[in-house]
């Protein structure tokens, strides 16, 4: 679950990682309060979770009021499915670092990457200067040791009045990080003012969705969905993604979907949306169809093939789910594994085909969708 | 011969009294394994089938020898149950459950290190020994799919594995080992930390891997065949090599992140190391096919 | 720093360790107040650090107020150096156990020791019974595990319908042993209520001297010690022991002053105060001095072989007390190591002897203390 | 020859610009010790008599090779400092402080055993290679007491460390290595585990353990004596053996608990196992010379 920039901020400020001041606000007409309160030159930034905001135009900086409100009118009107603008200080930069922690699935250790050139995209600089990524590896039951953050703050090239000061940034970032399982924590840009503190300019947070249940505090809302059916199947617990194409994947088991999902691109048709209700969900036949039909598609594929999700349950919850719903599309169906003479069957039943491979079912899709088959 | 597991391997299983854990515990002896003994707290003197039952890994190691234990638990009871394996000293465990907390799986991977243990999972349906044994749920009654033969499989879909497999079979091979390694985005055990045990077994003759996007085990399998730690014929079938970048494609471990995990690194990384790659899971016969022939001459 | 049985008792409330209804007097006007409070039948407890207070008669049980306030007198007469008593509600015992946490040397871990035979002199049974102690090893970096708890449970024979309840005592526990940097924490014994729960019947913890910076809610205070002057050297950091000879040392260097202690006891003579002020504590010889003049003794031996702690230093030292403060016992040295020649100077400027050897220092001692010198 | 460190030993000393640490390091220099560098964060481009000193150890190890780390740091930072060196691959360090506290000395002792490395300490003057280098702090221009030979003497305690090997040198002996293994409860190498270090040293004829009241290091070495693990003639002097029960006697290590730790308990297991208890240091030459003419026989 990623956490917006105002989310973010405020868990670093609850751990003593310095931040801007800022303002939240819901509308154009809160801005001259939250000027007045952060104080002018400002930055307008969208709250938004999409990942290069800058380059989007999703943050503006603005040197008085006057300009403030051109540049809150430019945000809102770039901004997709915002729900608040965080109106902030302007900080006195003198440097940028870049810092995060994430998991190391090599070591199963937590890793801390840092680098002195903060402010800028850090994949780019991961694929063309890895050199100046520099990576330290925590042992989660030891936990971050001085000598590392020493190290680590010494190899940026931070000066000795400002070591004391990082040391503790990196423990409180690292403390954020355990408290919160968190995937990553992210501080781009670190900025170093030229006052001599280090604040933190942007922040972002993911928590793992795993781990969910020991943080009571982080629910998922509305807010953090493009859609109201990506929220609804998230409440559902079931994986869905939604793209613009022509067919609507509703398969078991994410390997599985995602060779599906590779297959129809090759064929050089397209996905509409990818549901995924295998695994717990494979008896949510009618849940899942109803999420669907949310979705413009020309054609449902069903491909499974499962051992504990039994194809008979599955084909008798997409019959149940016709029945109910009458979606006024054409189905698709090669559903195998476990109970398939009884799914084919009841496929048959209700006048569906039951197709025994996936690679024909793929095509049998895309001609009804009436694309073509180039390869 | 077989990898990790046989049918003389001893496993214990904890969390045995549980709906699955007794269900899929009755599949695994009716399929040859050698199950001696289950763990659930306050459980202790019940029986499953003719499997003991025990409060505590310990007090079931008092009683008879194990060799590896399959672990039926939540996910949330992880890593206290694998700790509670690797505190008794069993070196081989299998970890089932989908949604183990990345911090504990984390920990879990540092404790199986530490232990010199082979952890294997989660998120996985487990592994199995064609015709000998299994560690998990297979539907090994699908006879089109778990029919023993020469090839070693790992994977790392539980659900993209019987479409893979029933391929290889169908181009007249079978399989010597299938080690499901999960789909998590720590994977206990990685591909190139099984594949020494498939160099060095004389049941397989070649390996088919079925991958997918997200994290560089993939390319860990190239380097290590690169290196020469890996000799013999290698097919790979890679999902989601379509899929956008920064979303999470099902698994947990299918994503693409910090420009890493992209399934066209992992074709180029493969390719180069002289691995087959399969464009689509019904061409991964054909390849095995011309691999063992090319590999032969 | 060893804590009184209330102080662990409000450690162990404040970590959900259960524990009885009590309440602290000072004095036996008191008495019946905190009878309505706890009720009867109830158990009357001195408030002092020695051990066996059972065996000693400073903890009785009495069935109702006059029987309360007889034992209460009999609790006073008996006491030494008490400050409080317990007055606490008599528990409806079903059973009792034996457990504590101290740390094990060898492993490096914390180790659980639990015994189903509660409530007796445990080092008793580790002589007599040790297949009876269960021995449980913690890692720290890792904790206490589930199964760690769960094994040692069903060892001492817990019924699994108390099994739960154990298990969040066990872990509770072992949270006082880590969080206040404990040498020991002990209950015992550990009641098993008839109406199943598990109660701490008394309480010991004993907090490591060397952490107590990381615990500033400790602070040693004159209920902790025997005497004024036991306290006055606490504070001052200076390890002090008092006994009733005839000889105060006031060496330097732990080992070394353990030497000079058996060979004053081996000859037959013996030990009035042992006070070491070696290592931090070499420069502190009029401090020394003004307490070792509070104990009553007939000679006073200095005896040192320092390298850090220099010989002159001690010996000025040494001088300037005996000129600030005019001792009017004998006094015999053996002041050997760095500076050693200067030492002696020193001494034999104010006209005391400089012996070089420790044995011979200690039969001159005890000479003129008037001993005999029986081997 | 000798035990842990020789003139070649490549040593550096964390917290070398301290007080004691800069003092002593000259000192151990002018002894002939291989001072290689020092470390103290922010601290890094000073020196200290000629030895350059770094930020971090890992910063020194970046320009100088290291053997041996020596710290002489204040005890709320030894585990952190000690981590730090462990952390560098270094297999030996010397903790000098006295009044580490007790929780960080258990996980000390666990991290340096996990390491594989030997870690002496704290509350010790250190090691010394008897006319060849030193780490820690030893009145060495004391020649009654320093003075070469084939005696390796391990102590517990500093201060009788002084008057025992006097007696030893009396005698008309020297030492070989002499190892402070220090007076705290929770040592972090043990009198047991320097033993076969002495075994094997050609340059050790017998060793003098000094010893004292608490724990259980002086039974463990007469376990290993009637194990055969050292059979070369060994002398103990034993402090505290009038001490009365409960009562710390100065070391935090010098207390009799739970009925563990009587010299009388300790000097029984050491007789029975064949070694030769001095009732006071006077007695330790006498004592080793009729030891090592009964073994030449």
């Amino acid at each position: 679950m990623k956490l917006f920039e105002y989310q973010a901020k405020e868990i670093f400020e609850g751990s003593d990682i310095r931040v801007p001041k800022r303002t939240l606000i819901k509308e154009i007409s809160e801005l001259n309060e939250a000027i007045r309160q952060v104080g002018v030159p400002c930055v307008i930034k969208a709250q938004v979770l999409q990942g290069g905001r800058g380059k989007a135009g999703l943050i503006q900086f603005a040197e008085g009021l006057e300009e403030a409100k051109k540049k809150t009118y430019e945000v809102i009107s770039r901004a997709k499915n915002m729900y608040y603008l965080m109106v902030e200080e302007a900080i006195n930069i003198d440097k940028e670092f870049y810092i995060s922690i994430t998991a190391d699935p090599i070591s199963g250790c937590a890793m801390i990457m840092a680098s002195a050139e903060g402010g800028v995209d850090i994949e780019e600089i991961a694929k063309t200067m890895p050199e100046k990524i520099i990576k330290t590896y925590v042992n989660l039951s030891e936990g971050l040791l001085p000598h590392q953050a020493h190290n680590l703050l010494y190899e940026l090239g931070i000066d000795e009045s400002m070591i004391s000061q990082g040391t503790q940034l990196l423990f409180n970032l690292y403390d954020v990080y355990c408290k919160n399982d968190a995937e990553l924590v992210e501080i781009n840009p670190l900025m170093l003012t030229k006052e001599g503190s280090f604040v933190a300019g942007d922040g972002k947070i993911s928590i793992d969705d795993n781990a969910l249940y020991r943080h009571p505090q982080f629910s998922l809302t509305r807010e953090h969905f493009e859609s109201d059916v990506q929220y609804e199947a998230a409440v559902e617990g079931i994986p869905y993604l939604q793209f613009d194409g022509d067919i609507g994947l509703m398969c078991a088991g994410a390997g599985l979907t995602n060779t599906v999902f590779d297959l129809v691109n090759d064929y050089r048709s397209s996905v509409a949306c990818y549901l995924e209700f295998g695994g717990p969900n494979y008896h949510k036949a009618v849940k899942a169809m109803k999420l669907i039909m949310q979705s413009e598609l020309k054609v449902l594929l069903v491909v499974t093939f499962g051992t504990i999700a039994r194809a008979d349950v599955m084909a008798q919850g997409l019959v149940d789910a016709m029945k109910e719903l009458k979606p006024d599309f054409p189905i698709v169906t090669a559903i195998r594994g476990t109970g398939e003479e009884k799914a084919h069957e009841i496929l048959r039943g209700f006048g569906l085909e039951p197709l025994a491979d996936m690679e024909e079912a793929v095509k049998k899709a895309i001609e009804l969708a009436g694309g073509a088959l180039v390869e | 011969m077989s990898i990790i597991l046989n049918e003389k391997t001893r496993v214990l299983v904890q969390g045995i009294t549980g709906r699955e854990g007794s269900f899929w515990t009755k599949h695994m002896i009716d399929y040859g394994t050698n199950v001696v003994a289950g763990v659930t707290p306050g459980k202790e003197g019940r029986t499953i089938g003719e499997v003991p039952v025990f409060h505590t890994v310990k007090r079931a190691m008092a009683h008879v020898e194990v060799d590896a234990s399959l672990l039926f638990v939540p996910p949330r009871f992880a890593k206290a149950a694998l700790k509670e394996a690797l505190d008794a000293g069993i070196k081989k465990v299998v970890i089932l459950c989908d949604g183990i907390p990345l911090h504990d799986a984390l920990q879990m991977r540092s404790a199986a290190r530490l232990a010199g243990a082979m952890v294997i999972g989660g998120n996985t349906s487990g592994i199995i020994s064609m015709g000998k044994a299994m560690m998990g749920f297979f539907p090994y009654w699908l006879d089109r799919v778990y029919k023993p033969g020469k090839i070693g499989i790992m994977t790392r879909s539980g659900s993209l594995t019987n479409e893979v497999t029933a391929e290889v079979v169908k181009a007249g091979f079978g399989a010597s080992s299938l080690i499901g390694i999960g789909g998590d985005p720590v994977p206990l055990t990685r591909f190139a930390e099984v594949l020494p045990l498939f160099q060095s077994d004389p049941a397989t003759d070649a390996v088919v891997i079925i991958g997918e996007l997200g994290g560089t085990m993939e390319e860990e399998v190239a380097e290590a065949m690169k290196k020469g730690l890996f000799t013999k014929p290698l097919v790979a079938y890679l999902g989601g090599r379509t899929a956008p970048k920064g979303k999470k494609m099902g698994h947990a471990g299918a994503i693409i992140t910090a420009g890493k995990g992209t399934v066209e690194d992992k074709i180029a990384a493969l390719s180069g190391a002289g691995a087959y790659v399969a464009k689509k899971p019904s061409m991964v016969g054909e390849l095995l096919k011309s691999a063992l022939a090319k590999h032969q001459i």
